[in-house]
């Protein structure tokens, strides 16, 4: 089993090197670059600077970044090892000190999130397996193609809107006004999570709905499954049956979607908190992003496909723990 | 009867005798000796700021929305500032003269004040942080044009510990209206030098600064700089300043604050130390649409919330519940919000674009096919003014002609106009095809995202159908955008005027002497770069180049109104910009508990702030 | 009773056969059995007319539309969704008709109200209003329904600059509704491919596929597409930038039809009538061509038709960002971009409606390929 | 007198699909004895497996409906209408496994992969009797010894998937006789297996049977594998009970036409006759017959033959068939 | 040219190895040898007789001689119509195409065999399209001529499989491999997925089409009954090797192999009541790891010492059946002391 994690982590290194490429050549591919965004700016504040050429070396010197590109790959790449991700220029400051704060939100909304989702998806799948084709199954079906049709911003915005109506303050951010700048502890985690719920129904509608069908999918499959009738030709009452057989097969498939999900979790979030306003990854990366900030733009996406990679990862193993084919064939 | 008293205490300030009072958390601090007493902590002879209503009370957090890179701006402290009726008020100066030649400035420091740290604020100060802040080649490549005059850098004489001189190579009157409005290029508030110092190079040795930079897990000396200085953003809580409130949160907290300073330099008229607000609170980042639902929700004492005039209905309703009232923020210096730039120097392929650009006659039928009326209702909802791009007639030199002429639609006129110019013949699409019987295009760019240029080219292009005239409406990335008005190269720009009162600041919307001017970039570049790029000035262009040149030497008001005049009126008759609508003022909230509050606000951008934002007060 | 002849005669068939009669299904071909197995699936059946229906407005949209949506105007800003009256003053129903409106500024609030007047106009079918280049073949100025001149009818309202959300609607869903075909498309070429080439050679090309696939899945989707949409040229045009866009929306999702067909064919593959053709010495050309393909079709086609509203909703995801498609381009993303204002959920709600279509049409996509796929294989069952 | 276990009566039954409507079973009428062992023999879809299935409802209610008759199960010398009460409720559940249980055909997924033998066979153990979980072990570990599994004990910690299809169905019959019923149902118990394996798994049924003297009915195709292992056998054509009588009845002296067509159409080893094939093919189920079930593919077919259904004639000594011509 | 005494089928020394990856939890990996060396020759119109039980390699003998897997090492020398003895085993695809015809299969499952969405004459008419032949007029006439060979009437050309029964879809199965009149076809278990009624009648049908159409077969079957009934000669498989070789008739009368004699007592009889369990022990061992010497010594009930360490090869033998004289093959250590005795 071990050994098993040691491989999947080692076939994982290039994954990983191609991503970095991959995220390095995207967030280069727009004209121009943070310093053409930056001498822009100088020249409407002050438009009398006439040597665009000084003030650019003058800045590239600063930012120790240089035309080429491979050139600024390296040194961004070189440095991983040692948990420097490079600078960034919006923030004046090293990447690593400013994502990692937004990574853990990112990972706590997501990670709510599928939790959420697995749960939902598991009760109501094996309720709707059960039952087919009665008013449950069609409401719950009803509800999740809903769910996928809507978009999530607009659903986040609507949420944010409604929050106002009803509540009288609009839902945005994750913490109580009291614990906005306090240190982790075991009361800002709950308040974090008492107030993560419209982000968790916003951006899990969607996988929900696809993996209420899986479960009720498998569910339906592993009830006609001839392992089934041995059960219950032994006599034992029916929930026991459903527990311990189709249940159990039919978690297999649900967290062997942990794998794909994750990049639409990650995704999903994304988006609603550029909407409510979250400290998650998804605003500032947009920002930087569009603010040509390389190096944090692209640790944030290299970031984010490791946290996929590491769910995938996840998954996998969860997979073989689940399924002693896996792990003793 | 108290107050009467305070009045007359005010008048014996100057004997040092008077004995101020302060916020009560300040007090406890003073008792438990880890502050100077207020007497101490205030220099000799602050600033006295008379309350617009009444003296207010200490404490409460003024809680903002305004994104947090804004915060140096609108906490700025000008040497010398203007009131309402635009006339000099000292601040950090106590006095300044200029001389009879308008070369050089000498400002007189109130003895005695400090940094929000205790330190002591004076020349030196000043000193390092011209010569060896902005005039460092490393640190700024070119000198800014509010230090410079005639290409040369000014000097700074030192005088004594509370004195000093500025002087410029030629005459430039307009050095204190300049430091105003470019709050962001104006960092003496900031520049403590004992702090600074241990960032530079020449102060502390190579090897330790080397260790600094790379404990911040920096490369360069001046990233760490920079960061120290709060250049770009909030970066550094522990920066000394001159200011109201100190930031003084993580850059990265979620919600940003920052709080009085204990050092503080202005007194309202009982003495009492300013600012009565203990702090200020604001979040990192908050969406426009957050912006409106936490003002909504009653979350924001004041400040703007948005930059367009049609969030004001949705404001204005939820007033009672927010328990606020629904203000427009005027945006004073902003002239026009579309600007439609044909450029003169446009050189490409399409001759028949170029020709019909450099016409006046062309423009001026342009100008005269704009259906101003529906832009104001849709875009200004009814509450802006059709404008040419010119100074408000409010400002010296501006006038109700320049303003509107060639503002009144009449597609008639308009179209017969065209005809005169040889634009007779149509294509099957009914557009006008060019006097060389070819396609006749013209490729208009704008900002993305800016929601007003979006909206104003849907309509734009109307009105040019209407005219006959095929308009392409192209909509390119702020970053593009920048870059395509630098390069010089495009047909037109719908884009904005940002100078309303003073020709001179952001003299290229008027003159074609520097980047960033829309109607003849590759003039400006020449005259800018004195002919090392660009292309030579026409004649006409030379003629505003050379106005521009005597404005900035211009001292006398009336002289200088007059040639602004005459500016405005070439502008008017040529339509290099063809000027559509003024700026709109922009919804704002004040919360019912602000008190002090004036009944007109301006934007913090480039105008004179918050009106003695340290004299309002919190009041439930 | 020993048959020594060589044909064994089935000679009860002709009696079976006569209680089969009518029973066509014995001679129904591939694709008849799925149409016989989908018309079962009456959700579907309804989604497939109504997204046929979509098309259709969206391919004659100027003629379905009331107004043109070049056309602005500053006397109908956020005009409500016009009241279409059934009844008139005598209280006798009647031809429906609407009254016309005028314009005031509330001074207090600087909001528009709008009131009623007196004057009727009768809705008129096959109505002849502005003139626009039908399928940009030959003029027109027919609209299926329209107003005299005087009066104004939205629909579902009007927008910030007076245009007829209803005919912006019809306009957007020609983009947004070909992004998804022109996007899936597309998607459906690489997958086809690159699946088939994976499944078919398997080995190490399959390694290698199976590689880029999951580098490109582990990717979060929307951090991926703000990245491209912010690296796409800006110089390029709206169309282009379209198109771009609908190509990085493909390179995205050709991934989830690769995998699909790469396990179709492999199962193809290994089917026993698949190794016959082989063993008669088929080339492998001829097997992709003759049954490998014809098999994954009906598959790829389900697959497909549920990845249209992913890329839909993608694309409004995007616009709604500000990365994707912009004014002056009308598609439902910049549609509900426009309404991404709380100020105008709350005094103008009806600038919402494209959401409502939105969600309809990635509704009915869903529903449609949950039928297809249902119907995809009627074997399913025997095997 | 032989005491009675279970009793079909005229039990007609039919499956109700999106296809149609199959008449599954028709007119069964079976009594299966303490102790006896009996071959239900037949081709596929004869209805010889919803038989089996049908005293312990092991069908998919409601699509299979039970149109006429009822089955009785003798506990107690008490008759039991096991069609009267529900499906999987706790009367039913007493019987499953502790006094009927069954054998499947495919021992590979009548078996959970992903559970241990032992645990798929202690729940059983534990569903039916006071034992602790030790000591439902050290059952279930004796019960696979004497299904000669070797190494039993290591085996109760094994995954299905770990064991051989011959080991897994010795698992199956351990499991199966681990509450001692009364009556156990093997359902192509060998169908899966080599042919080597089979004789091994029909001896160890055989043996078991002996052992523990339970009635067992032996499901199967193949008229070879009942021959040497029931008393009797009754052989089924869609749906119907053709014929039914001890296995030297049946086998030697087969009175319905389709059961002599059947034992004419196995190639056997040890005789060298020439094969005489059925004629025609098993209708599709879905197929409406009236008369004979068998009279398409019957030489001897008449009218009466195509109109009526026959009835089941009993002749000398219980042998009973259903043909007009017996 | 070819007679009856030519192979047309000589395979020799016939290897299938597959090496095995370790799966994803072990590091496990080796070499099976599912065929590990086969020898033996097909003669014109004979029907030659694969039996064995699973995983002994029957059935990947069938497809290394059709080339649809490609052996490892060994010969399969095929006597073609025009072009004389050629080994089949160097050539690549496109060369064996011209033969294709000549040599076809029968599948075992007659579910999967035919292609879902092509009609009966389709399906038929595939092989001769492949083969070359384009007139629709001639490809019509030849599966219709076909069809009714195997007992179904041209009005099913029009139909879809779907419709078919399972033995009616094995008939279709053999009309398609008879298409294209080949000389030789292989039937892998081609009976086994039916009814006893239905395999009977498949079984018929291929032995009438054998004479009619001068087919030799190489019939590979688990069901020493079925084999009994149609082979001419039968070869004995376990663990990838021929264990015995002889014509039916003898086989069945008088085995030469331990394994074949248990084999024969283990398959259930009408008219035997004895249930002969004792009779082989054990199971089958795992190929990945076979035993050592004589594979089958660890089940055989005459097994010595010798078995343990030698591998015994296959001897010829010589017997008398029906008053002829007949050649057999064993690979048993002890033919002699067991059998001749």
């Amino acid at each position: 089993m071990l050994q098993y994690i040691l491989r999947r982590c080692l076939i994982s290194i290039p994954t990983l090197i191609i991503i970095s490429i991959v995220s390095f050549i995207l967030i280069q591919l727009p004209p121009g670059d943070f310093v053409d965004a930056y001498i822009s700016e100088r020249l409407i504040v002050d438009g009398s600077i006439n040597d665009v050429d000084a003030l650019r070396a003058s800045i590239q010197a600063e930012l120790g970044i240089s035309d080429s590109m491979i050139v600024n790959y390296f040194n961004w790449i070189s440095g991983f090892p040692k948990g420097d991700f490079g600078y960034s220029f919006q923030h004046q400051k090293p990447v690593s000190d400013l994502i990692w704060g937004k990574l853990g939100l990112t990972f706590l909304i997501t990670f709510v999130t599928l939790v959420f989702t697995l749960i939902t998806a598991f009760i109501t799948g094996i309720i709707s397996a059960m039952k087919p084709y009665t008013l449950f199954d069609y409401i719950v079906s009803f509800f999740g193609f809903l769910g996928l049709a809507v978009p999530n911003f607009l659903l986040a915005l609507l949420l944010m809107y409604l929050s106002l109506d009803w509540f009288g303050t609009p839902f945005s951010g994750l913490f109580s006004p009291e614990y906005l700048n306090a240190p982790w502890s075991m009361d800002k985690l709950w308040d974090a999570l008492s107030h993560i719920w419209i982000p968790v129904i916003v951006v899990g509608t969607a996988g929900t709905a696809s993996q209420i069908r899986i479960m009720r999918a498998t569910m339906m499959d592993e009830l006609h499954k001839p392992y089934v009738d041995t059960a219950r030709s032994k006599g034992l009452p029916t929930y026991k049956v459903i527990l311990k057989y189709p249940v159990r097969h039919a978690v297999t498939p649900l967290a062997s979607t942990i794998g794909w999900q994750l990049p639409e979790l990650v995704s999903g979030s994304a988006i609603v908190a550029i909407v409510l306003s979250l400290p998650t990854t998804g605003p500032y990366l947009l920002q930087a992003l569009q603010g040509q900030d390389m190096y944090l733009a692209g640790t944030f996406l290299m970031m984010l496909a490791v946290l996929t990679i590491i769910g995938t990862l996840l998954s996998d193993i969860i997979l073989a723990l689940l399924d002693p084919r896996i792990r003793l064939s | 009867m108290k107050r009467k008293l305070i009045a007359m205490g005010l008048l014996m300030g100057s004997l040092n005798t008077w004995a101020y009072q302060e916020a009560p958390s300040l007090t406890t601090l003073v008792n438990k000796g880890e502050l100077p007493s207020v007497d101490k902590r205030l220099p000799d002879n602050p600033m006295v700021i008379t309350p617009l209503n009444e003296v207010g009370k200490y404490g409460g957090i003024w809680r903002r929305i305004e994104p947090n890179y804004q915060f140096h701006e609108w906490s700025n402290e000008p040497l010398v500032t203007l009131d309402d009726k635009q006339e000099y008020v000292p601040n950090l100066a106590e006095s300044f003269e200029l001389s009879a030649d308008k070369r050089t400035y000498r400002f007189t420091l109130r003895k005695g004040m400090k940094w929000s740290d205790g330190e002591p604020f004076d020349t030196e100060d000043v000193d390092f942080w011209y010569n060896n802040l902005e005039l460092n080649s490393d640190l700024e490549p070119s000198v800014k044009s509010l230090f410079s005059s005639g290409g040369e850098p000014a000097k700074l004489k030192i005088i004594d510990k509370q004195t000093f001189e500025l002087t410029y190579k030629e005459a430039n009157p307009n050095f204190i209206e300049m430091h105003l409005r470019s709050t962001m290029e104006f960092r003496l508030p900031q520049s403590p030098k004992h702090y600074l110092k241990d960032y530079l190079p020449g102060f502390v040795s190579d090897s330790e600064l080397e260790k600094k930079v790379s404990d911040a897990g920096m490369t360069d000396w001046r990233q760490l700089f920079h960061n120290r200085w709060n250049t770009r953003a909030n970066t550094n809580p522990d920066l000394p300043v001159l200011y109201t409130w100190v930031y003084n949160t993580d850059p990265q907290e979620l919600q940003q604050q920052a709080i009085r300073n204990p050092y503080y330099w202005k007194v309202d008229t009982a003495g009492n130390q300013l600012p009565y607000i203990n702090g200020m609170s604001w979040p990192l980042t908050a969406e426009p649409q957050v912006r409106i639902l936490k003002a909504l929700a009653g979350e924001v004492d004041m400040d703007r919330i948005s930059k367009l005039t049609s969030d004001f209905t949705a404001l204005k309703k939820g007033e009672k519940q927010g328990k606020y009232k629904t203000r427009m923020m005027e945006l004073d210096d902003h002239a026009n919000m579309l600007v439609l730039f044909p450029n003169q120097d446009y050189d490409g392929e399409d001759k028949e674009v170029q020709r019909l650009m450099r016409s006046k006659t062309f423009r001026q039928a342009l100008s005269i096919g704009i259906d101003r009326d529906t832009l104001n209702q849709i875009l200004g909802i009814g509450l802006s003014t059709p404008a040419q791009s010119v100074i408000l007639p409010s400002s010296p030199g501006g006038s109700v002609e320049t303003s509107s002429a060639y503002t009144k639609t009449d597609l008639a006129k308009a179209n017969e106009m065209l005809d005169a110019l040889g634009l007779t013949e149509r294509d099957n699409e009914k557009y006008r095809l060019g006097k060389d019987g070819k396609n006749l295009t013209f490729l208009v760019h704008f900002q993305a995202g800016r929601k007003i240029s979006e909206e104003g080219a849907i309509l734009l292009k109307a009105d040019m159908d209407k005219l006959g005239l095929r308009f392409i409406m192209r909509s390119d990335e702020k970053s593009y955008f920048e870059q395509i008005r630098r390069g010089g190269d495009y047909q037109m720009v719908l884009h904005n005027n940002t100078s309303g009162l003073n020709p001179l600041f952001g003299a290229n919307n008027y003159f074609p002497v520097m980047s960033a001017n829309n109607f003849a970039p590759k003039q400006s570049a020449y005259y800018l770069s004195s002919g090392q790029s660009g292309v030579k000035l026409t004649p006409e262009m030379a003629t505003l180049a050379k106005y521009y040149e005597e404005l900035l030497n211009e001292a006398d008001k009336k002289v200088f109104a007059k040639k602004v005049n005459e500016v405005m009126k070439l502008h008017a008759e040529n339509l290099w910009a063809i000027g559509l609508l003024r700026y709109t003022a922009s919804p704002a909230v004040v919360s019912n508990r602000m008190k002090n509050v004036p009944k007109k606000l301006y934007s913090v951008y480039k105008s004179p702030f918050y009106h003695n934002k340290e004299q309002y007060y919190i009041s439930e | 009773m020993t048959s020594t002849n060589t044909t064994v005669p089935d000679f009860s068939e002709a009696d079976l056969e006569k209680q089969q009669k009518g029973n066509d299904i014995f001679y129904a071909s591939k694709k008849r059995l799925m149409w016989l197995r989908f018309k079962q699936h009456k959700v579907a059946l309804f989604s497939a007319i109504m997204i046929i229906l979509f098309y259709f407005v969206a391919i004659f949209a100027h003629f379905f539309s009331v107004q043109d949506i070049n056309k602005f105007s500053a006397k109908y800003t956020y005009v409500s969704p016009t009241e279409i009256h059934f009844v008139d003053n005598e209280g006798d129903f009647t031809w429906p008709y609407i009254k016309n409106i005028t314009r005031r500024l509330n001074m207090e609030t600087l909001e528009f109200e709008y009131t009623t007047g007196e004057e009727t106009y009768p809705i008129k079918l096959f109505h002849r209003g502005y003139s626009y280049m039908f399928l940009g073949l030959f003029e027109s100025n027919l609209h299926l329904i329209g107003v005299d001149d005087g009066g104004v009818l939205f629909l579902m309202g009007s927008d910030k600059l007076g245009r007829d959300i209803f005919s912006k609607v019809v306009h957007g869903a020609r983009i947004s509704l070909s992004i998804g075909l022109i996007g899936v498309f597309l998607s459906l070429i690489f997958g086809t491919i690159l699946g088939g080439i994976s499944g078919f050679y398997g080995g190490r090309t399959d390694t290698l596929i199976q590689r880029v696939i999951e580098i490109l899945m582990s990717f979060p989707s929307i951090p991926l597409w703000m990245a491209l949409a912010a690296s796409l040229p800006p110089q390029w045009s709206p169309l282009v930038v379209y198109f771009m866009i609908t190509l990085i929306l493909s390179l995205i999702g050709w991934t989830g039809i690769a995998r699909v067909v790469r396990g179709i064919v492999m199962r193809l593959k290994e089917e026993k009538y698949t190794e016959a053709a082989l063993l008669s010495g088929a080339s492998n050309f001829y097997i992709i061509r003759k049954h490998l393909l014809p098999g994954a079709t009906s598959f790829i086609i389900a697959q497909a038709t549920l990845s249209i509203p992913a890329m839909i909703i993608a694309e409004t995801s995007l616009s709604f960002l500000g990365i994707g498609l912009r004014p002056p381009v009308v598609s439902w993303g910049v549609l509900l971009q426009e309404a991404q204002s709380v100020t105008v959920i709350a005094n103008n709600p009806w600038v919402l409606y494209p959401a409502l279509f939105v969600i309809a049409v990635v509704l009915f996509f869903n529903f449609l390929g949950d039928g297809l796929r249902d119907a995809a294989d009627p074997y399913m069952n025997r095997a | 007198m032989r005491k009675k276990l279970l009793e079909y009566k005229n039990v007609a039954a039919q499956f109700n699909t999106i296809e149609g409507q199959t008449n599954t079973l028709n007119d069964i009428d079976l009594t299966i004895y303490e102790g006896m062992s009996l071959g239900i023999v037949g081709e596929s879809g004869c209805g010889k497996s919803v038989t089996a299935r049908l005293p312990i409802r092991l069908l998919p209610e409601p699509m299979f409906k039970i149109t006429n008759g009822d089955v009785i199960y003798h506990r107690d010398d008490k008759p039991f209408d096991v069609l009267s009460v529900k499906q999987n409720g706790k009367e039913i559940n007493r019987i499953r496994g502790k006094e009927i249980s069954m054998i499947f055909q495919e021992p590979m997924s009548s078996l959970s992969p992903i559970h241990t033998v032992g645990s798929q066979m202690r729940e059983l153990i534990m569903q039916h009797s006071d034992m602790s979980k030790e000591q439902a072990k050290e059952h279930a570990i004796n019960m696979l010894e004497r299904a000669r599994v070797p190494r039993a004990r290591e085996v109760y910690d094994d995954y299905t998937f770990q064991l051989s299809g011959g080991m897994r169905q010795r698992v199956m019959i351990a499991m199966g006789v681990s509450c001692s019923p009364r009556l156990l149902f093997a359902d192509e118990p060998t169908t899966a297996l080599d042919v080597t394996i089979q004789a091994q798994i029909l001896g160890l049924i055989k043996d078991i049977q002996r052992e523990e003297n339970m009635a067992l009915v032996l499901i199967t195709h193949d008229l070879a594998v009942v021959a040497n292992m029931v008393d009797e056998i009754a052989v089924f054509y869609l749906g119907y009970i053709v014929e039914q009588g001890t296995t030297d009845q049946v086998l030697k002296t087969p009175k319905h036409p389709y059961t002599k067509a059947l034992i004419d159409s196995i190639p056997t080893l040890h005789t060298s006759e020439a094969l005489k094939p059925i004629k025609g093919s098993i209708p599709d189920p879905y197929t409406k017959i009236t008369g004979c079930p068998f009279w398409m593919r019957c030489d001897k077919a008449t009218d009466q033959c195509r109109q009526e259904v026959p009835p089941f004639f009993s002749h000398e000594n219980d042998h009973k068939v259903r043909c007009f011509e017996a | 040219m070819n007679d009856n005494t030519t192979p047309l089928v000589e395979v020799e020394g016939l290897q299938m190895h597959f090496s095995m990856k370790g799966g994803a939890f072990s590091r496990r990996a080796g070499v099976i040898k599912a065929v590990d060396g086969v020898d033996f020759k097909i003669f014109p119109n004979e029907t030659f007789g694969l039996v064995g039980e699973s995983g002994c390699g029957k059935t990947t003998v069938g497809r290394a001689i059709l080339k649809a897997m490609q052996p490892t090492s060994g010969k399969v020398i095929y006597n073609s119509k025009n072009g004389g003895k050629i080994d089949l085993v160097p050539m690549t695809n496109k060369e064996l195409r011209p033969f294709r015809q000549e040599i076809q299969m029968i599948f075992q499952d007659p579910y999967s065999s035919l292609s879902p969405r092509m009609t009966v004459q389709q399906i038929l008419e595939e092989p001769l399209r492949l083969a070359g032949h384009a007139d629709k007029e001639y490809l019509y006439e030849q599966a219709k001529e076909m069809i009714q060979q195997v007992g179904l009437r041209s009005s099913h050309l029009m139909r879809y499989p779907h419709a078919f029964s399972g033995g009616q879809r094995q008939r279709i199965g053999i009309a398609r491999s008879l298409i294209t009149r080949p000389r030789f076809i292989v039937a892998d278990e081609a009976v086994s997925a039916l009814d006893v009624s239905v395999q009977a009648q498949i079984l018929e049908i291929l032995a009438e089409l054998k004479n009619k159409f001068n087919l030799s077969y190489l019939f590979i079957s688990h069901d020493l009954s079925v084999v009994k009934y149609l082979c001419d000669r039968v070869g004995v498989m376990y663990l990838g090797r021929i264990v015995e070789v002889a014509p039916t008739d003898i086989l069945f009368k008088t085995p030469l192999h331990p394994y074949t004699e248990a084999l024969m007592h283990a398959i259930p009889d009408i008219n035997e009541r004895q249930i002969r369990s004792d009779i082989l022990a054990g199971e089958i061992p795992d190929a990945a790891n076979p035993p050592s010497g004589c594979a089958f010594h660890n089940r055989c009930k005459y097994a010595k010492d010798k078995c343990q360490s030698e591998t015994p090869k296959l001897r010829e033998f010589t017997d008398t059946f029906n008053g002829k004289e007949i050649f057999r093959q064993s690979a048993c250590h002890f033919v002699e002391e067991i059998y001749y005795k």
